[in-house]
């Protein structure tokens, strides 16, 4: 079953991906990111069978990893919605130099 | 003594605490307590700068060990040791000293506290992380000259630009910001170039398990690059020591940071930073491509520079109406002596150049020193501001005198030493440039003379000068090291010569031999 | 490669596979956060289900609990709060020819990575002769992921700990919003 | 290596180790122990000055302003920053008193009872003493090491003893000046210097000394540093004596690159392997000449001896007159073996030195200032002197050198006890007058007595009649010249296509003619100062007196010698007339020395025949009378007037008056050009213009471009980013698949 969750992988990752270029709703966005990081996470085990556990090891992480992101990054946009009362990214452009 | 020092394996942990003792005393200044004073607002921490002298003079302390433990007979490393560091990539923390790296960590360690002690005054803000920058500076420059890893030689190189970035551009004068960026880029950009020869270098040697090899005597040993090649890596390591030492006309970056950097900053950098471009010639550019190094052309165009920087900074130095900036291009001319000594290659030459290094280290050190006590007592720098000084301040007059007169080379003090090694061992190898050389004896006397004239004699005729205080017990501790260490180096320099003997004759053994061989490789091709 | 899977399993596999991606497909094109954290959640269950086929039950729990449970409300909390659930209040997604691109990309994308998996992956990906699927199912399913990370994970495990600690710190920093910014 | 084996041998075998010579390192060492004491009492700035730049100048003159040369502009000197009301004395002036002259008069008394052991023991190879190994460098082996024979021996005679006299008048002189105890650390530092110029034992520990009294009459002639003059004419001294230092490294550097060794054993030892005649050794003397040239004021280098007089008297007297300047005609002795190789070197040296005798002597002609007349005329005997070791003569050269040192000295301090007297009378009137210009002096004799007498001895002396001490060492020299003439190596060579001894010839006529010009300007320097009217000034006559005991003292001892100067080397033809003392005594004594290098140049040529030699005798004498006659008919000391209504002179004597523009050609020809393309050209155009604004801050201005148009691409926002960063994605897939 590996090629096929490889390929499974893939897809949802690049769903996310094009979700990420599509929308401009910031939450949405993360959503995405979300979908590409446990797209991810089913490599991971994939492999995990042939390699040993060290594969579900690193899923581990990287849940942690999102969970924080995910509270960060709400919690920013948290923020700047306060401040802009919109969570519209073709409005945040505090990059911009 | 000696006996004492092995009874306390010294040579087996000294490197290391040089390295360590400078960064643990940054981290105890940035704990020093500070408190807000109630009217001025200012954050104070008034214990902060004797702790840190404290700490540079126990650093002194125990390095002044090395003095009786370097055995001279010996030309290999000495009181080395040898860490694993990032294994999968080669590289390793491997210290180590020969007779040139010995007399600049004195050197270094001897500056560091008198430079502390010269800003004592002179800085007022952020006083805690100013010596604390001090303290990392200290370990970076340490590091350069006990590096026998290459990369770790970059690193430390390069740590060193750091700290001094910042010293420049916090407690510099009005246009620091511009030197300090200047003086960074100016010295990052070549030592990129470094950079790449040194991995081209790992890489072409490697250990044993494939992996690239950092170490030194490996290279040193493996030789074997190509004459193109090696002539492209001796380029790259060229430019980044040629900025730093600074040869003509890479040079432009001194005068601004030396003006702009507060005093300790200014000794730092022209008494120990600007060795390390020699340095880096001595140990690095020189010794591992003799091929190109002494490759007829190159060596011409280096020695060409060498003497055109002698005379340039001299003559430049001459109408500066700025009294640091015309330390600074006497800088210039007296780092070109040891380019000339160096690249003339005989054991005078080298020898001399070596002395003209730790010279200039001691005499534009003291000079700096003392313009920063004239910036303290007068806010201006511009010669004509003074005059007369001598009448008011009579210490003062007498120490400047002399220690300008230990610049400009006159016999019994360092200066005439260094300066005499270079030129006659030079003359035997190049005649002509060493006869061009030998006339900024003239120019060095009359842009110093001219400059101690307009400042301590002519009439005393500005008001603000008249009640200019002589040195005070602060200042006089101060100088008086540096001018005992002038006399000594100059009266009876021999003990210093002897220990430098060994490594600066195997230097130019390797050298004439690794050249010959080049040229026999070239005969062969 | 596995030439000994039931075809009950393999049904499972794909079925669990396809729902995963039509419900990912839907989540991309809803407007509403609403609807499409709800389409998430779906995807989402869906792969705890392959992890578990996968031998991998632990993650598969820890799949619903900490995406599906934790995450995803969280997610629904901060859009319940700020109340962008209507998709109007929301500006209109991007316009069509930007969809196209878009889409475009995704399955130049995807087309190369198939590419990769058909082309590459068979020569580069070497599973150790001899393998025995079933070996991961002797240690216990706990043990399995155990074993590892607090052997020779623990450093990276503490730091993950860490990592997670800075981030609740910086959320409620974050989240305390102006009054935090005031001092 | 070398020196060590040379030192052992002549060091360990010689006749004097164990005696009192075994002490001469304290020679030195005691005017250094004098140094660092007043030094030390000299920095207490209270005694240095007026702490109130602004005091008015209408204080009468202290000798600071007073003596500051071309005093025209004294009231510049007199405006700001001047030691008027600190003429007192300095606290520690007794110390000083004590300290200063004392550590002179206890080297002299060590150095007569060495030279008393020399006497004695008559080594015959110089005694070396090794005290520390100061450069080993490879093969380069450069010890501390000092050397005694029979030619430093004259010369520390005449250092401590002239010294100790000087110091000793300069108690009286300086009494009152502030810098008090720094003018004599400086005079001891000076001595220190001049005893290790003479007693090195190789030529770096030479120039030790070299440089070093340069420093110090770099320190004395600015000594008075409130008129930027004197501080003026002190850097002027200093670089230009370093444009003769740089000739002096130079010809080290050939030697030991040729040789291999540079104490002066070895290299005497092994000169001839440079080959006699041989450009090399010519190169290396001229090198070493030109390092006398500029230590001892010879053409070209001589323009800093003049400005030197801005220095207090008896500096003038010690470093300017008796010791230092010569310090180039000791170094040539010295390299004896090395000169007598090079006929043509010694002829350039002869030839320079005769061109500056008579050239210098000119110059003296047409000068007011009493010291400026008394400059000149030091360059001008120089100049024998220099004619003297050129051709060879090295015995004469250096008893010109001697009997100089004794008349010359007396000259100098002599005008400066009439400047003393001078300066006071105006001090009292407080009048603005030069206390040096000959034009306000006149008649002083009435006044100054013994000053008076002593100097028209000297006078007699340097103008070289008999049986004064300039008259034997004078007629030595020229009668070598004469001598030299025929059938010496100097003879046969030809210099610049001239044959050798025509060019002798005309060497001695210059010679003669200097003497005869010498004779004039120094008669007319007595006539102008002590004869005819007074012009000082009605009111200050009255305070015109003689100097103190502590300052005619010494005078009156330099008379003596310089009476009797002239029998250290009497020549045989008067001894054979009428036995009045040993001849030749100085040649013999230095024959060990100089000896064999005499001979070699002497080649054939002996001793002129008795008559030849009473001929040239009569000449010269006939000569000198001629000299002075002609000054006392010619010049009428009732027709000068005062300074402040004398009128220019115009055509020929304005140029001499003018010291034929010289010091104005080197400002505009070279010094003010060099500064004007240091600044111009190399600062502001290559070092600002070219590297920094073009280079540094070119390349800088050309990153900020490319750094403006990235950033308009910086939109800010996020969703472009992701676009492009997906694009990226895009391309290295497509590449890795394409692979």
């Amino acid at each position: 079953m590996l090629a096929e969750s490889l390929a499974l992988t893939a897809a949802l990752f690049i769903i996310g991906v094009v979700g990420v270029l599509v929308h401009r709703n910031a939450i949405i966005i993360f959503m995405c990111v979300e979908l590409m990081l446990t797209a991810v996470n089913l490599t991971f085990v994939a492999f995990s069978r042939y390699y040993g556990a060290a594969g579900q090891v690193f899923v581990v992480f990287v849940m942690t990893v999102s969970a924080a992101e995910a509270a960060v990054g709400l919690a920013i946009i948290i923020g700047i919605f306060r401040h802009r009362q919109t969570v519209d990214l073709k409005d945040i452009n505090l990059l911009r130099g | 003594m000696a006996r004492f020092l092995d009874s306390i394996g010294y040579n087996g942990w000294i490197l290391p605490a040089l390295l360590l003792i400078p960064l643990v005393g940054a981290v105890i200044m940035l704990l020093i307590p500070a408190r807000v004073s109630p009217e001025t607002r200012a954050v104070e921490t008034p214990a902060a700068r004797q702790v840190a002298f404290l700490i540079f003079l126990v650093e002194f302390i125990v390095s002044l060990g090395l003095w009786w433990s370097f055995n001279p007979a010996d030309t290999g490393w000495q009181a080395a040791i040898d860490l694993p560091w990032i294994p999968t990539w080669g590289i390793r923390f491997t210290l180590g000293i020969d007779g040139i790296a010995l007399m600049m960590v004195l050197l270094t360690t001897f500056l560091m506290p008198l430079a502390t002690l010269g800003s004592f005054t002179s800085v007022r803000t952020k006083v805690r992380s100013y010596y604390a920058l001090l303290l990392v500076l200290t370990t970076a420059m340490l590091g350069v000259f006990m590096a026998r890893d290459l990369f770790l030689f970059y690193v430390m190189w390069d740590m060193v630009l750091i700290p001094m970035y910042f010293i420049i551009g916090i407690w510099g004068g009005e246009r620091r910001i511009y030197a300090s960026i200047k003086f960074f880029v100016y010295t990052f950009l070549p030592s990129l170039l470094m950079l790449v020869a040194i991995i081209y270098l790992g890489l072409h040697v490697r250990t044993a398990g494939g992996a690239p090899d950092f170490s030194y005597d490996h290279i040193l040993a493996a030789g074997g690059v190509s004459a193109r090649t090696a002539l492209w890596l001796f380029a790259a390591f060229f430019v980044a020591f040629a900025v730093k030492v600074p040869m003509f006309p890479l040079h432009t970056w001194l005068p601004d940071a030396h003006v702009e950097a507060p005093t300790a900053g200014s000794v730092v950098l022209a008494s120990i930073m600007l060795k390390m471009g020699t340095f880096g010639f001595l140990r690095f550019a020189v010794p591992l491509f003799p091929g190109a190094a002494m490759n007829d052309t190159v060596r011409m165009i280096i020695l060409l520079l060498a003497v055109i920087g002698i005379i340039y900074g001299a003559l430049v130095a001459m109408v500066q109406p700025d009294f640091k900036k015309l330390v600074a291009y006497s800088s210039v001319s007296h780092l070109g002596f040891v380019m000339l000594g160096i690249f003339a290659l005989t054991l005078q030459s080298v020898q001399g150049a070596l002395m003209v290094m730790i010279n200039h280290g001691l005499s534009t050190g003291a000079l700096f020193l003392l313009v920063g006590i004239m910036y303290e007592r007068r806010h201006t720098r511009l010669l004509d501001a003074y005059g007369g000084i001598a009448r008011v301040g009579p210490m003062f007059a007498a120490i400047l005198t002399f220690v300008s007169l230990s610049s400009i080379g006159l016999p019994g003090t360092n200066g005439f030493v260094g300066e005499f090694l270079v030129l006659i061992g030079s003359y035997r190898t190049y005649p002509v440039l060493t006869i061009i050389a030998t006339l900024v004896v003239i120019i060095a006397a009359v842009y110093l003379l001219w400059a101690i004239q307009r400042i301590i004699y002519n009439p005393l005729d500005k008001p603000e000068n008249a009640h200019f205080p002589d040195l005070n017990r602060r200042e006089l501790a101060l100088l008086v090291p540096l001018i005992a260490a002038i006399i000594w180096l100059g009266v009876y320099p021999a003990p210093v010569l002897r220990r430098m003997e060994g490594s600066a004759q195997l230097l130019v053994n390797r050298v004439q031999a690794g050249e010959s061989v080049a040229i026999a490789g070239r005969a062969v091709r | 490669m596995d030439p000994h899977y039931s075809l009950f399993y393999v049904f499972h596999f794909y079925l669990f596979g396809v729902i995963a991606l039509a419900s990912a497909l839907t989540f991309v094109t809803r407007k509403s956060p609403v609807a499409a954290a709800l389409w998430l959640v779906n995807t989402m269950f869906s792969l705890a289900a392959l992890f578990v086929m996968l031998d991998a039950q632990f993650i598969g729990v820890m799949q619903v609990l900490v995406y599906a449970g934790a995450i995803m409300v969280v997610f629904l909390f901060v859009v319940m709060l700020l109340n962008l659930g209507d998709p109007s209040e929301l500006a209109e997604a991007r316009g069509k020819w930007w969809k196209l691109a878009a889409g475009l990309v995704g399955l130049g994308l995807l087309s190369e990575i198939m590419v990769i998996l058909r082309v590459k992956l068979p020569q580069q990906l070497v599973v150790p002769r001899g393998f025995n699927e079933q070996q991961l199912q002797k240690l216990n399913v706990v043990g399995t992921i155990a074993e590892p990370l607090f052997k020779d994970y623990l450093l990276a495990f503490e730091l993950t700990s860490v990592l997670l600690l800075v981030a609740i710190a910086g959320a409620v920093v974050l989240g305390r919003g102006r009054a935090a910014g005031a001092r | 290596m070398l020196l060590q084996t040379a030192a052992s041998v002549a060091g360990h075998t010689s006749v004097l180790s164990g005696t009192i010579a075994e002490w001469m390192w304290l020679l030195p060492v005691l005017p250094l122990v004098g140094f660092v004491i007043n030094g030390l009492l000299s920095l207490n700035s209270a005694h240095f000055g007026p702490r109130d730049p602004n005091t008015p100048g209408h204080h009468p003159h202290s000798e600071g302003a007073a003596e500051a040369p071309a005093i025209s502009h004294a009231e510049e000197a007199g405006a700001a920053g001047d030691d008027h009301h600190a003429v007192k004395r300095h606290r520690w002036a007794g110390v000083t008193s004590i300290v200063g002259p004392g550590v002179l008069i206890l080297s002299f008394v060590l150095a007569a009872m060495i030279w008393w052991q020399m006497v004695q023991a008559h080594p015959a190879a110089p005694f070396i003493q090794r005290y520390f190994s100061w450069m080993p460098v490879g093969d380069l082996q450069i010890d501390a090491a000092f050397q005694l024979d029979q030619l430093s021996m004259v010369m520390i005679l005449v250092i401590t003893g002239v010294g100790a006299l000087i110091h000793i008048f300069s108690i009286g002189y300086m009494r009152d000046d502030p810098g008090y105890p720094r003018f004599f650390a400086y005079l001891n530092l000076f001595v220190f210097f001049m005893l290790v110029l003479v007693m090195g034992a190789n030529y770096p520990v030479v120039f030790v000394g070299w440089e070093g009294v340069g420093l110090c009459s770099y320190l004395l002639i600015g000594f008075w540093f409130n008129d930027k003059a004197n501080a003026d004419a002190g850097k002027k001294a200093f670089v230009v004596n370093r444009i003769g230092d740089v000739g002096f490294l130079i010809a080290m550097f050939m030697l030991f690159a040729n040789i291999g060794a540079l104490d002066f054993v070895t290299v005497n030892a092994r000169a001839i392997e440079l080959g006699a005649g041989s450009a090399l050794v010519t190169t290396i003397c001229l090198f070493f000449f030109l390092g006398c040239t500029g230590k001892s004021a010879q053409i070209p280098l001589y323009i800093w001896l003049p400005d030197a007089m801005a220095g207090p008297t008896p500096v003038s007297a010690l470093i300017h007159a008796a010791t230092m300047v010569t310090a180039g005609v000791y170094l040539i002795a010295r390299s004896a073996a090395l000169f007598s190789l090079s006929p043509i070197a010694s002829l350039t040296v002869a030839v320079v030195g005769a061109v500056t005798a008579i050239f210098a002597a000119t110059i003296g002609l047409k000068q007011w200032d009493i010291k400026k007349v008394l400059a000149y005329s030091t360059i001008s005997q120089l100049g024998y002197m220099f004619v003297g070791v050129g051709v060879g003569a090295y015995v004469s050269g250096m008893f010109h050198l001697v009997t100089h040192a004794f008349f010359k000295a007396l000259l100098f301090l002599g005008s400066g006890s009439v400047i003393h007297a001078m300066h006071a009378a105006y001090h009292h009137t407080g009048s603005h007058e030069d206390a040096q210009d000959m034009r306000n002096m006149g008649g002083l004799k009435r006044y100054l007595p013994v000053t008076c007498a002593l100097m028209w001895i000297a006078t007699l002396a340097i103008s070289g009649i008999p049986p004064f001490a300039g008259f034997f060492s004078k007629d030595e020299v020229l009668g070598s010249v004469f001598a030299r003439a025929q059938g010496s190596t100097l003879a046969s060579a030809s210099w610049l296509g001239i044959p050798g001894n025509a060019l002798l010839y005309a060497i001695y006529a210059i010679g003669l003619a200097a003497a005869f010009i010498t004779a004039v300007y120094m008669t007319r320097m007595m006539l102008y100062t002590f004869h005819g009217p007074v012009r000082t000034g009605v009111e200050e006559e009255k305070h015109l007196h003689e100097a103190p005991l502590s300052m005619t003292g010494p005078l009156a001892i330099l008379g003596i010698l310089t009476v009797l100067g002239g029998w250290l080397n009497l020549p045989e033809v008067l001894t054979d007339l009428v036995p009045i003392g040993p001849s030749e005594s100085l040649a013999k004594w230095l024959d060990p020395v100089v000896g064999s290098a005499t001979r070699q140049v002497a080649g054939t040529a002996t001793h002129v025949t008795a008559s030849t030699e009473e001929m040239l005798i009569g000449a010269a004498v006939i000569i000198a009378v001629a000299g002075i006659v002609l000054a006392f008919a010619r010049l009428k000391p009732e027709t000068l007037t005062p300074k402040r209504e004398a009128v220019p002179e115009h055509g020929f004597e304005r140029i001499v008056a003018e010291k034929y523009y010289v010091d104005e050609g080197v400002e505009k020809g070279i010094v003010r050009p060099v500064y004007a393309v240091s600044r111009g050209f190399l600062w502001r155009l290559i070092d600002n213009g070219l590297i920094d604004g073009f280079f540094v801050n070119g390349s800088a201005a050309l990153a900020r471009g490319f750094g403006w148009v990235g950033s308009r691409i910086q939109t800010g926002n996020v969703g472009i980013y992701a676009w492009v960063f997906i694009a990226g994605v895009l391309a290295m897939l497509g590449a890795f698949t394409l692979r």
